[in-house]
């Protein structure tokens, strides 16, 4: 056990793991000598030598479509987006390309990338630097997506993304980067691609996110949790794709209520295959619609909008409110 | 069908902007800097010394090529008649890939682009499993789940391209470069056409084999035509080799139609690996055929262009060649033709009478291990071919 | 009024444009000299000329990037991709760049621009050959989407495209490009962007669907109509984004069921919004869960499995069976 | 913060592979093919002509540079002292932008990257409005929407930079087309940085430009860097410029930190545009500062190399030409300082009073006419920031 940032978690897993495993490299922007802009990988390069971190030109989609062609002849290749506004020109090499080499080939071909991207916003970076692009790789088929929140947790799920044998999205929360610290268990240990975190019981609501907006969906259950009938279960998903329908059925099922959070917008969005799925799965137990708090429908802004673009705690509980005083 | 016209149809007027005929690069093949081994009747021109090659090989080669030509005519029959779903000629383009792909070691990886059966058969790929891909059956490597000619299988080191035009080419790049991180002796080479070059991950790939030099070869079939897209509204500049220029990747044009040259320049680019890493070849070709059984050239390209480059064929021009040599002669061909068409005869038959695949089969690999969405939908769509088959047997239908 | 097929509807829709407004232009790979490789602006460069009808390089990123430029200078571009497997290359210029112009620059510069994407299976074309993208380009704002399923809508939704004054992508219907004839009434009126179709008045159940999947929707629900209780009313979109929420709401509110078919893949696809959405509109209406047909989540095959991949009759009538039969 | 290294660090040993120290390529101009007017120490060396300048001109070109290092300075210091979010430096490359904004007419259009705010003040901009953008304030021509330095202003003809690097390079592309095809006068120029040449759309771009000539300049300001990305990381190339040759495109590089050549070189191509369209101008210069106020140079380069480049600072060396000419002494120099620091000072001040946007503005300007879903999340927004509102005043908060 050992004190860590979230920052500091992903990075042991990375350093863990090129121990462990010759055929893990990184590439990507300012990733070797600067140690990448959040110094996430810093010493690696120096650890590993230049063929294992490499310093790449200024090209995502070039980053994603080579560190495809290395997955494909065996290299674990961990391939970090500068930011998660910035993956998007790897779109069609992701979603197109490394998620379909699998069933294309009939399986004789595998894609064991990983994808780390610095996500979500709360960093006054305006629209590109406070992305939430999760949607729009969940669809379609074929990647793996991960949203840690905890130091714990990054490490644990940024292992499991570098081991699991096909592609995998790590959407890494940017504002806990080096404000979260916590008691980190290193010791190689990762954790279940598709299981939930039930952070906090409760019987009266479930509340869901991912993400670093899962501490402000706890910290308002907390507050609320004095007035009686607002005993709140919170579930971090941790993972998107595939995310853990048992639990949250099983959650709503004996709550009867359910909220999702999330800092994208609101159409489309995460929660939208959330309310989907429930209101399938737990139809005659629902006291009330399935609430979605989500950004509206336009861009991040860099000043004047963003905080109230981004869910506050004000808006998650007004929705549980709602939804605890909904009436037919 | 992949897009609409399906059927071949009478020349019609030029419905755009008429293109001007181009007479063969080949033509030029000096000023234009594109090396030849053998003039337009076989005969070595003194450009590019004649490859080392043995007699056996030579007719190797030349077999190869034929045998592609006799299955295109096949697969564009069987097409036509409506017993395959598409089909992408490589009529003219035979000596680019086959010598190209000879000129590798069998352990060497290939990435192909569509117009390259010949690179298969060459890793001994037998004909019955190249139809039961064209027909998509399901015991061939793929699954079939491939459109026909988008050919690989992972026991001949051969990956099948992406449909997306050049969009592969960095996944060659990369796994060239890990290959030489890996300490091994792997080669690649990665195919793809004139049209490929104006793709983002041209530029990608390029650049990082400029950066990294992974031991590959980036071979482009200029072969004049991105579906009725000519060279001129492709790029300005005057050649794709010189492309490589831009990121200081070695590179160099060849007469595409002419295999000896064809080989020569492969085999040097692969002598370079180890000091140049990558090496762009521009082999100058021409489609001789439709670009795919949905497409009508006559919509787009005059007559006399294909008929200047029919003068270039490779198959006659290489035939000519060994018959100089003394390796071939009538007899031979007449044997040889007899012999791919049996073979190629059978194994349609064989090809065809295989199973296509089972519907629940589209749910495996897509991941390693089925995720619980993808096990409930099979086990839905399962039990929804069980009741459709229990409702056609109620009402008889 | 004239006859005419689905693809010569788009065609004309192009034309009439093209002669009224001076700024009209096509670009696209093929879209000159051939006509485009489905024959849609045939004649269309040998009347307006090359530079108004532009065959462009194989770069479907550049397509669509060059047509973004092209609008913020006051043209009215339509960018043509050849099938919509390969517009994902455009993803990031249409989702990050065309769509994202108006509101980063204050309202000063806006993208007047259309992307024309042949879409949707039944063609044996193979995965990128039958392509339902709509999920991703819904996400995130900025983007307005039609799909047409008649001649006439193709005439009218496209017209309508060209006017509008912000991005628009236009799925077109492959399947039934040729094989749908129908009266086109051809003078220039355009159909309202957001105006859903009820195709077939009912009063037991709500069938939602857009694109060809419409035609086997109703032919479904003509077939069932025999038996009492199958009363149901079919609904085709025509616009994704925005979708006609209010006709929706009021159909379900009436018919108390709903389901949704779509051949794009299930999670994360549009019927996961329309979903969520009406759960939160008709909660207490609702005499069922919301039923999503829907392709699986994986990718379109050449062979053994697309017809089974692509919703059929059989999958929607079950789905409409289960919903009718819900019992808590 | 945009990232995580907010504060400015005590230099830190490498971590990385150490990166060799470069010697400024402007040391080596003749050999490299680098036009200049003039030498280090502002002399005309002869290599290329001086342009035909007035002296009003001259000034306005020096005083902008000044002025543009001045807001430069500050923007530094307001950020570092936690007032601005955000800041990029423009330093050492003022002579790069602002010679080659001033060769373009009013008319003409700028694609902007994020160091050319001179072009702004070309233009006309106050440098109030431009630090209520640095500010983020709603009164700002972008509504304050955009990080600072990302400027724009339709009224000048100045459209802002998506932040994506090198994604709108087809934009500017593309809209200098339609102009031609408009047949209007408009000229266009867009900035980028040499990490921006290994994008797609740079290869996107090119490629159109080689084939329909649109009149554009493409301004590429090589500073040496892409964050701690040397150029031998960016490309294996020897220049950026020669790029261009692989898809025809006129170019050529000139001293960035030569203002003279600059502008000559910048109306060159201007005349060319009929001619030839677009040029690709490599304008060889050097990040004096932080690539943001987010970086540490010191984790990637040595000191050395920055201290080398100081002696190519391009504003001494205009100083000392225009003192050569005599348009410039010492009371010149210390007036327009003061003049600028007031001026900036008065600015910010302004800036910083002007109020901020408000929140149901940003529903503003996603479609012409919002949809329904925007209208619905702009109400329920509202709706909620009264009962927060509410919900404070109840509990005194
Ligand atoms: C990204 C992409 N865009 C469009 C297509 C449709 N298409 C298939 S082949 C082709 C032309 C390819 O030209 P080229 O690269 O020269 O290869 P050739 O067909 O001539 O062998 C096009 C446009 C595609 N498959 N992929
Ligand atoms: C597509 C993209 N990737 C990464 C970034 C993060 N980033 C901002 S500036 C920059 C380096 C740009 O280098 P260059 O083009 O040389 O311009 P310079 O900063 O040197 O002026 C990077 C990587 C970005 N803004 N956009
Ligand atoms: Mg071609
Ligand atoms: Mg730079």
């Amino acid at each position: 056990m050992t004190q860590m940032t979230v920052l500091e978690a992903l990075g042991a897993a990375m350093a863990h793991e090129m121990a462990r495993d010759s055929d893990v490299v990184i590439l990507g922007e300012d990733v070797g000598t600067a140690g990448g802009i959040f110094r996430t990988t810093q010493g690696l390069q120096q650890r590993f030598g230049p063929d294992r971190v490499i310093d790449t030109p200024l090209d995502e989609k070039g980053i994603a479509a080579h560190a495809v062609g290395m997955a494909l002849y065996g290299l674990r290749p961990i391939a970090e987006i500068q930011f998660s506004g910035f993956i998007h020109d790897a779109f069609e090499q992701l979603m197109f390309g490394a998620t379909k080499y699998r069933w294309m080939t009939g399986g004789q071909y595998s894609v064991p990338m990983v994808i780390r991207a610095p996500s979500f916003g709360g960093i006054n970076g305006g629209f590109w630097h406070s992305q939430s692009p999760e949607a729009y790789y969940c669809h379609g088929g074929g990647m793996k997506i991960v949203v840690p929140s905890t130091p714990q947790d990054a490490y644990g799920l940024l292992l499991a993304a570098i081991r699991d044998p096909d592609p995998t999205l790590v959407l890494e929360p940017v504002p806990l980067y080096r404000t979260l610290r916590g008691e980190v268990n290193d010791d190689g240990e990762a954790i279940g691609i598709g299981e939930a975190a039930i952070v906090r019981p409760g019987n009266d609501l479930t509340a869901l996110s991912y993400g670093p907006m899962c501490h402000d969906v706890l910290a308002v259950a907390e507050q609320m949790a004095e007035n009686p009938g607002y005993d709140i279960e919170v579930i971090d998903l941790r993972s998107l794709m595939p995310f853990d329908v048992d639990a949250i059925t099983a959650s709503v099922q004996r709550t009867g209520r359910l909220v999702v959070v999330h800092e994208a917008p609101l159409s489309l969005g995460f929660g939208a295959e959330l309310a989907a799925t429930v209101q399938e799965r737990a139809f005659g137990y629902l006291h009330c619609p399935i609430g979605r708090v989500a950004a509206p429908d336009l861009p991040y802004g860099f000043s004047g909008g963003d905080e109230y673009y981004r869910p506050n705690k004000a808006r998650i509980a007004a929705a549980i409110r709602r939804a605890m005083e909904f009436d037919f | 069908m992949v897009n609409g016209t399906s059927t071949p149809s009478a020349p019609t007027a030029f419905l755009g902007q008429p293109r001007p005929v181009v007479a063969p690069l080949l033509e030029r093949a000096a000023d234009l800097a594109i090396a030849q081994v053998l003039d337009a009747d076989g005969v070595p021109n003194g450009n590019l010394a004649e490859p080392d090659l043995s007699q056996a090989q030579l007719r190797t080669m030349y077999e190869t090529m034929a045998l592609v030509r006799v299955i295109d005519e096949k697969g564009w029959q069987l097409q036509r008649s409506g017993r395959l779903e598409f089909w992408i000629p490589s009529r003219g383009q035979e000596a680019a890939h086959v010598a190209s792909a000879l000129a590798m070691d069998a352990a060497d990886w290939i990435f192909l682009a569509d117009r390259e059966p010949g690179a298969m058969l060459l890793r001994g790929a037998s004909l019955q499993s190249l139809f039961a891909q064209f027909f998509g059956r399901a015991d061939e490597p793929l699954k079939g789940r491939r459109l026909p000619l988008l050919l690989g299988d992972r026991a001949l080191n051969i990956i099948p391209c992406m449909t997306q035009v050049g969009a592969y080419l960095p996944h060659a790049a990369g796994a060239a470069w890990a290959a030489k991180l890996k300490g091994d002796k792997t080669r690649f080479i990665v195919y793809f056409g004139d049209g490929a070059t104006s793709r983002g991950e041209f530029h990608s790939a390029m650049n990082f084999a400029g950066i990294h030099r992974p031991p590959i070869v980036f071979f482009c079939q200029n072969n004049g035509w991105a579906v009725s897209t000519p060279t001129d509204r492709q790029t300005a500049a005057d050649s794709f080799a010189e492309k490589g220029d831009a990121y200081k990747v070695r590179n160099l044009r060849v007469d595409g139609n002419d295999p000896l040259a064809v080989f020569a320049a492969t085999k040097e680019a692969l002598a370079c690996t180890d000091e140049q890493g990558a090496t762009l070849i521009e082999a100058v070709t021409y489609r001789l055929g439709f670009h795919t059984s949905s497409d009508n050239p006559d919509l787009y390209r005059q007559p006399e262009e294909v008929a200047a480059w029919e003068r270039w064929d490779p198959l006659p021009r290489m035939r000519k060649y060994l018959q100089a040599c003394g390796y071939w002669d009538e007899r031979a061909e007449a044997q040889m033709q007899q012999r791919c068409e049996d073979e190629v005869r059978e194994a349609v038959t064989a090809a065809e009478a295989m199973a296509p695949s089972e519907p629940a089969a589209m749910f495996d690999d897509v991941f390693a291990e089925p995720t619980w969405q993808l096990r409930e939908q099979r086990e839905r769509l399962l039990a929804e071919l069980e009741t459709e088959l229990e409702t056609e047997l109620e009402t008889g239908a």
